[in-house]
């Protein structure tokens, strides 16, 4: 019995997931087909489209990189979505009041989402470490206190845009959009006019977040696999006590655990309001982009190259799923029927493993009854 | 039939992967007799018996119960068959009481459907009264010592009616006490007619135990032997192919100055009872300090202190000079101390990291293994490499999951560890439980060459075998206290055998 | 006097709206409590609820009987949970993305079959018959025991449900069983025991007890199933289990307490000057404060979240 | 997918995140299409949001499907839709529930006076409340909810100076329980009337009205069919008719772009609900009618805000 390669396993998941997803479609009396191929053309049809596609891709990076350092040092992070809110906040008010020349403006916003972020998640690890409270319990209260905290300081006068429900905007030196507020200018538009491929991307937020994203899976894949720090996370992660036993401060390694994990998801924010939506909004229910992340961070193995491909596949998964609806009239649900059934059958690589065997045994009966 | 073979297994083989854990391994049980089997760690003795209770099933092989072929497809089916096995890793739900236990899956009702516990803590009293096995039936298992534990465990088998019984390993984590204790427990259960299937390293055991032994090599049988036909000597090179050697040659006792100093410690169990009273004794360099006594008389708690895991309520400890204030185990480390835990897999290893990874859990964050907080991963593998050659550790595979090596091989690994670096002070923990005669010797001599080379060690262990072969000068432990220091030349089992149950020193 | 009737009056309320309020997740947290007692974690409550929210009401909506309806909520959930249990217990599947799966599923498919049922609208209509309440007009309107005791049978149901709940686990032969599988299934195994069978019964009931607690949200709270109908409660039903320290009783006071805080939040919010979001944040504020409090940490079922999968040879 | 012929006008929308079919806005500003498609011969579409993240590709996927008029529901898609008109001159926007300060020739900003409606809901809850008091429950405080608060704050007191209201927020435009369990707060304090505009929270507030057997006023469009025999009347914002009516235009080739048309009483973009007349006493309505036509002549101005409301209240001292 070989065991089956990660990348065969993700393979086989994907393509099961859209089979389940092709079978609630056929039950529900709509073309498969159709809807696959209208997903795929929608998202290959033109260069905006795949710059939609990485635009979307970038915080599921983060928030996922996020949940998955996280459960690679043993630790549950339900609380990207509070992280990633407190991470926008942050940003935000950063971004606004803090007027500054680019060149410092945009790191700057950058490390206040990412500081707000890693505060964020530090209060459930120094809650874990302190007094012992499950991460799991402390993260999903804290998700729904960061939510109203968002709420409450959005309605703050002063920061709130007049006549709106959001902020502020933060000030075009803090933007990472490609060509931000230029782009709009006439000069901007004229120079568009003349570079047909250019101008369909920027037609898009198209931003300097996914260059961000990447840089952040590279220095997690190097903090876990290359570093002292890294190596000491996944031993408390893996087995406390044989850390605490052999010299590790364990308590102090899960606040920092947790700091990192939200400094991720923190930074998914920051990103998201610098190259995206230049304020923060009052916010009437989760966005979900914590969930997200878990689900991304389980496809993706936990592993930093994987989190990012996780990411991509559900990045052309959104950006093709509204699609539908207009076309062929599929209600766009089925994307989360099909993401659901990807994660459901990653999680059984056992099932793979009894049909393989089924289909040797199966095989091996024909052969041997032929003869 | 009234001399077929009680229990009879017939050409057992059994593979795991490319690994031939049993290969055709016949073994014959007769009625009433204490059937030891013998063999080194990673031998087999465990899966032929796994197989024989149905918790695996053999590629090959057949079970013939009193003459009559059966199949053994599940314990169920084998406690059908009147077979029963105490794991060497017990079965026993820790938060349930011993009497839940006993009766799990053969519950007595009220109404159909409610567990009558009445009736199942009689039936505790009931069997424990006819085989002199006494447990609290409303104890729960967790706050037993092993010793009870281990009671429970037998009278589960003997409650499901069990004519034979399996022992995997009972005496491994038993106190002597405790061990002379089963042996009466063995004895009438064979007076009653029923059988004893024993697995032990302890040939001791053995010669004082069993009727007839069968030696398994590599997963190969060997012989079956009548116990009071052979010796020591015999089972033992039967067992590992060589010569054992039992006494070890050791420097003369040179001690230098006082490494660790422990002064009027006081310390509370997890309950907040007073485990540790006012406990002092000092280890010098090039000495081995043993602890000897009976479990549970504060050793945990000495050890969970000395290796900076808990707080001790009152006194002072020091090592080369340096009060250690508050655990902290980094600094510990830094001081030059190094342990072996009581539990390898717990506190001893990463299971999920891999061997090289586990060499230099301590010490990763200093140079050569890491530079400015980045890993030398060329470094880590030298290192592993150089352990698995020394340490003679098995499959000699540096990025091998530390989950795949046997119980044997986990424990050379952490005993490679702590014995690195040339540590002033090492605190080693049952350094030997569970381990073969082969690996044993093993163990004893690295301990020994870290003492000849001016290392201070404090040895805890329940063995008074392994005491009396290592120490230098051995502390009682009892309740807590001391019950006086004995140097190695006084020290004879009977000596320590009386401080060890809390006669003063005389 | 005076004073007295007023604050009674207000205490009698707050009594019934923190029933209003937990009686729902009181249903899913005991579902975690089974579930967890197996030893199978069950992350997927959220989506069961979900689920079962809707089935409950468009079963409702279209028989126009809320028991019917209440029922297919059990049923939903109970059929999504079996997903969980074939991934987990039969697969050995990991319990945590085998629940996030859960979790996308079961959202997904109530919407997507919504859509389809009616007529392309994410939430149900109004269904004709909700479950009846209790006690209705046994005491005069807006009295003490009216406030407290007038409860949606579903109240009542899942009151009664910790007890079945609590005497099945720690009474019965079967509660044996299934404690002893989520504690050392290997032990439950040598005994001849079914852990695979245990565990399933455990998975598949917490799904039952999560989709009721959907269907006391869908049709008994409010009338109709809408999106952001459950949004949260599942994982705020998970986190009562832990607080409860894995125990029907202890989750049933973890319940009450959330419920309570929920029902200060109104019942301040309507009083006092303070700002919404404030009150808002309140019952998560002090829940985090309360377990500050509670040092004692909680033990879950040893073999909580392992899978046990039996050596299988072909 | 329809067929029109291809020189038809194309118009779609991108709903927020309730989705098309949400029984609220988004449905109404469907429906609005919908009958410009039947009686204009124009070609409509639409795309749904599942978070705030889905506005700007949706709109660009309207964009690439040649739509030449594209519409935004709900204040959320303001910056969104601001940005797409700004980056995409070829192609005209419209968008619900924003006002903005230089609207782009190509946009257009469609805004509601919701308060005129809740006005005179609110005149109707402070003609008919038996006790006294009444109430409003609000889902997250903001711009386009002042209008409906201090709109009805001005018709009670209108009605009657003596009626108390109760007022509160829930925080969140989803939590059902929330709105019941303040509603039946409200009650037990004396309310018998409670107005919502609170979106999915209202589902609560007209589930209270139905258990205690009050009344509860619905919102955006008319709720009577929720609970026939407790929903008094609701305050209606005929999204269909904005859009129809912009799409009129548009066909006509008149585009009124580069502003914001505010749609009152006057414009048909408010009203009560046609059930109100099932419940509501002749005499109130008829009352009713006769503020219609003050406020459609500017007699009476409705407050919208907190500050134009304290100017109501000290005019009418
Ligand atoms: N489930 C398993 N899968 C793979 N290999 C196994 C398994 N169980 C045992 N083995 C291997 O089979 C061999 C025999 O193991 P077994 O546990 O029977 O040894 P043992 O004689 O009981 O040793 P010990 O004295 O250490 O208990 C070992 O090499 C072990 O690594
Ligand atoms: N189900 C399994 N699958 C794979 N490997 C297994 C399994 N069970 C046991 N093993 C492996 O078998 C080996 C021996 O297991 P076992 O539990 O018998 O060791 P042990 O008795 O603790 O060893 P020792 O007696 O040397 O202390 C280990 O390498 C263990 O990892
Ligand atoms: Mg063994
Ligand atoms: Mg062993």
């Amino acid at each position: 019995m070989r065991k089956l390669p990660p990348l065969a396993l993700t393979g086989l998941s994907l393509l099961a997931g859209l089979i389940v997803g092709a079978l609630a479609l056929l039950a529900a009396g709509y073309n498969p087909f159709a809807a696959y191929a209208t997903l795929i053309a929608g998202v290959f049809h033109a260069p905006r489209d795949w710059s939609f596609v990485l635009i979307r891709s970038t915080p599921l990076v983060l928030t996922g990189l996020s949940v998955a350092f996280a459960f690679r040092t043993g630790l549950f992070n339900i609380g990207a979505e509070g992280q990633y809110i407190m991470g926008a906040l942050g940003a935000t008010l950063f971004g606004v009041f803090v007027p500054l020349p680019a060149v410092l403006h945009i790191p700057l916003t950058m490390l206040a989402g990412i500081l707000c972020g890693a505060a964020w998640g530090a209060v459930a690890g120094i809650l874990k470490s302190r007094w012992g409270i499950n991460e799991v319990i402390s993260t999903i209260m804290l998700n729904w206190i960061a939510l109203y905290i968002n709420n409450s300081v959005v309605s703050v006068e002063g920061f709130r845009r007049p006549h709106s429900e959001a902020s502020l905007q933060i000030l075009d030196s803090a933007r990472i959009d490609w060509l931000g507020a230029w782009k709009t200018t006439p000069e901007g538009l004229a120079f568009r006019e003349s570079q047909p491929l250019l101008n369909d991307i920027l037609r898009t937020p198209a931003n300097a977040g996914i260059l961000v994203a990447i840089v952040a899976v590279i220095l997690v894949a190097f903090l876990l696999e290359k570093t002292v720090l890294g190596y000491r996370l996944r031993a408390v992660g893996f087995n406390k006590d044989a850390a605490a036993f052999s010299g590790i401060a364990v308590p102090r390694y899960v606040v920092i655990s947790m700091a990192l994990a939200g400094a991720l998801a923190g930074l998914a924010g920051g990103l998201q309001v610098q190259g995206v939506s230049r304020e923060v909004a009052k916010l009437a229910a989760m966005e979900g982009n914590g969930f997200d992340g878990i689900a991304v961070a389980l496809i993706g193995f936990s592993q930093p190259w994987g989190v990012f491909g996780a990411a991509l596949f559900y990045g052309v998964l959104k950006h093709g799923g509204p699609k539908l609806q207009p076309a062929l009239g599929i209600p766009m649900e089925i994307i989360q029927i099909i993401m659901g059934s990807v994660i459901f059958f990653l999680a059984l690589p056992g099932i793979w493993q009894t049909l393989a065997n089924t289909w040797r045994s199966w095989r091996g009966n024909r052969v041997r009854s032929s003869r | 039939m009234a001399d077929s073979p009680a229990l009879e297994l017939k050409g057992f083989t059994k593979t795991f992967g490319s690994l031939v854990a049993n290969d055709n391994i016949d073994l014959e049980i007769r009625a009433g007799e204490v059937h030891a089997l013998l063999g080194e760690n990673g031998a087999g003795k465990t899966t032929l018996m796994n197989c024989a209770y149905g918790v695996y099933q053999p590629d090959r092989g057949t079970i013939y119960r009193l003459g009559k072929q059966v199949t053994v497809r599940s314990p169920a089916d084998a406690l059908a068959q009147g077979i029963g096995m105490v794991h060497q890793h017990f079965m026993l739900v820790d938060r349930f009481t011993v009497a839940e236990n006993l009766v799990l899956g053969q519950e007595p009702r009220r109404h159909g459907v409610l567990l009558d516990r009445r009736k199942a803590e009689e039936a505790v009293l009931d069997l424990g009264e006819r085989y002199g096995l006494r447990v609290d039936p409303r104890a729960v298992i967790e706050d037993l010592s092993v010793g009870a534990q281990q009671k429970v465990e037998i009278l589960k088998a003997l409650y499901r009616g069990a004519e034979i019984l399996i022992l995997d390993e009972p005496t491994a984590v038993l106190t002597p006490q405790e061990i002379h204790d089963l042996g009466k427990i063995i004895r009438q259960l064979c007076g009653d007619g029923k059988s004893v299937i024993l697995i032990t390293h302890k040939l001791k055991e053995i010669l004082s135990f069993a009727d007839r032994c069968t030696v398994i090599r590599k997963g190969v049988k060997v012989a079956t032997l009548e116990v009071s036909q052979t010796d020591q000597d015999e089972l033992a090179s039967m067992m590992v192919g060589r010569k054992v050697q039992w006494h070890l040659e050791r420097r003369e006792f040179q001690p230098g100055s006082v490494v660790l100093r422990v002064e009027e410690l006081w310390a509370r169990d997890y309950r907040g009872l007073e485990a540790l009273k006012g406990l002092s004794f000092e280890v010098r360099a090039g000495e081995i300090l043993a602890v000897a006594g009976v479990e549970g008389n504060g050793q945990t708690e000495l050890l969970d202190i000395l290796c900076g895991l808990k707080a001790p309520t009152g006194g002072r400890i020091s090592i080369d000079g340096q009060p250690i204030e508050r655990p902290d185990p980094g600094k510990l480390r830094e001081l030059g101390f190094n342990a072996i835990p009581e539990d390898r897999q717990r506190k001893g290893l990463v299971l999920e990291f891999q061997v090289g990874e586990n060499l230099v859990l301590d010490s990763v964050h200093v140079p050569p293994f890491s530079q400015r907080g980045l890993l030398n991963l060329q470094a880590i593998r030298e290192n592993a490499a150089r352990n698995i050659e020394g340490y003679d550790i098995r499959p000699p595979n540096p990025v091998a999951l530390a989950s795949a090596l046997s119980g044997g091989n986990q424990q050379k690994v952490v005993i490679a560890r702590a014995l690195a670096n040339q540590p002033r002070l090492i605190v080693a923990a049952q350094p030997t439980r569970g381990l073969d005669v082969g690996a044993i010797e093993f163990v004893h001599r690295a301990l020994l060459n870290q003492r000849d080379a001016g290392c201070a060690i404090l040895l805890v262990s329940f063995e008074l075998d392994e005491v009396l072969e290592l120490a230098d000068r051995i502390l009682v432990l009892y309740e807590g206290r001391s019950q006086g220091v004995f140097d190695r030349a006084e020290a004879t089992e009977d000596v320590l055998g009386r401080a060890m149950a809390g006669a003063a020193h005389a | 006097m005076e004073i007295v009737f007023v604050l009674l009056d207000d205490l009698a309320f707050l009594i019934g709206v923190t029933l209003l309020y937990s009686s729902p997740l009181i249903f899913t947290g005991l579902g975690g409590v089974v579930t967890e007692s197996t030893g199978v974690v069950n992350i997927g409550l959220e989506g069961m609820m979900t689920l079962g929210a809707f089935a409950a009401a468009s079963v409702a909506y279209y028989t126009a009987d809320p028991w019917l309806g209440f029922l297919a909520g059990g049923v939903a959930g109970g059929l999504l949970a079996l997903l969980h249990a074939l991934a987990t217990v039969r697969f050995g599947a990991d319990h945590i993305i085998s629940g996030i799966a859960v979790n996308f599923l079961g959202p997904g498919l109530a919407l997507f079959v919504s859509r389809l049922i009616f007529n392309g609208a994410t939430q149900t209509l109004t269904v004709p018959n909700k479950i009846p309440k209790l006690f209705d007009g046994v005491f005069p309107s807006k009295s003490f025991f009216d406030l407290i005791l007038k409860q949606d049978a579903t109240v009542y149901i899942a009151l009664v449900l910790v007890v079945v709940v609590w005497f099945v686990l720690y009474r019965t032969v079967l509660g044996l069983r299934l404690r002893s599988v989520g504690e050392h299934p290997l032990a439950a195994d040598t005994l001849g025991l079914s852990v695979e069978r245990l565990k399933t019964y455990g998975v598949v009931a917490s799904g039952v007890l999560a989709g009721w607690g959907g269907a006391a949200m869908s049709i008994a709270v409010v009338a109709r199933f809408s999106p952001g109908l459950i949004s949260g409660q599942g994982f705020i039903a998970l986190a009562a289990m832990i607080f409860g320290k894995w125990t029907p009783h202890g989750t049933l006071a973890a319940c009450l307490f959330f419920g309570l805080a929920k029902g200060l939040e109104v019942y301040l919010g309507t009083r006092f000057p303070i700002p919404g979001t404030l009150l808002a944040m309140l019952p998560y504020i002090l829940t985090i404060l309360v377990l500050v409090g509670f040092v004692g940490k909680a033990r879950p079922p040893r073999a909580v979240g392992q899978p046990f999968l039996k050596e299988r040879h072909s | 997918a329809q067929q029109g012929d291809s020189s038809a006008v194309k118009i779609a929308m991108v709903t927020d995140v309730g989705g098309v079919n949400d029984q609220s806005f988004n449905q109404g500003a469907w429906e609005g299409l919908q009958r410009a498609q039947l009686e204009l011969g124009i070609k409509a579409s639409y795309v749904e949001s599942n978070q705030d993240a889905d506005y700007v590709p949706n709109l660009q996927s309207l964009m690439d499907a040649k739509n030449q008029l594209i519409w935004g529901i709900g204040f959320k898609m303001g910056q969104a839709i601001y940005e797409a008109a700004k980056n995409n001159p070829d192609y005209k926007f419209a968008i619900i529930d924003f006002a903005y300060d230089n609207t782009p020739a190509n946009l257009i900003g469609v805004v509601f006076k919701a308060e005129e409606a809740s006005f005179l809901v609110g005149y109707i809850a402070g003609k008919m409340t038996k006790t006294g008091t009444v109430g409003f429950v609000g889902g997250i405080k903001g711009n386009v909810i002042d209008g409906f608060d201090y709109g009805y704050h001005a018709g009670v007191n209108f009605a009657n100076r003596q009626v108390k209201i109760l007022r509160q927020y829930a925080e969140s435009f989803t939590d059902a329980a929330k709105g019941k369990v303040i509603t039946l707060e409200m009650y037990r304090q004396g309310a018998d009337i409670v107005y919502h505009a609170a979106g999915g929270v209202g589902d609560g507030v007209i589930e209270a009205a139905r258990e205690s057997n009050r009344w509860a006023i619905g919102v955006d469009r008319d709720q009577n069919y929720l609970a026939p025999d407790n929903v008094l009347t609701s305050a209606m914002k005929r999204v269909d008719n904005a859009i129809y009516n912009i799409a009129k235009e548009l066909v006509e080739g008149r585009w009124p772009g580069g502003k914001t048309i505010v749609y009152g009483l006057k414009e048909g973009g408010v009203d009560i609900a046609p059930s109100t007349s099932k419940h509501v006493p002749v005499n109130i309505l008829a009352e009713v009618e006769e503020l219609k036509k003050k406020i459609m002549a500017g007699e009476i101005v409705v407050p919208y805000n907190e500050a134009s409301y304290n100017d109501w209240l000290a005019k009418l001292k």
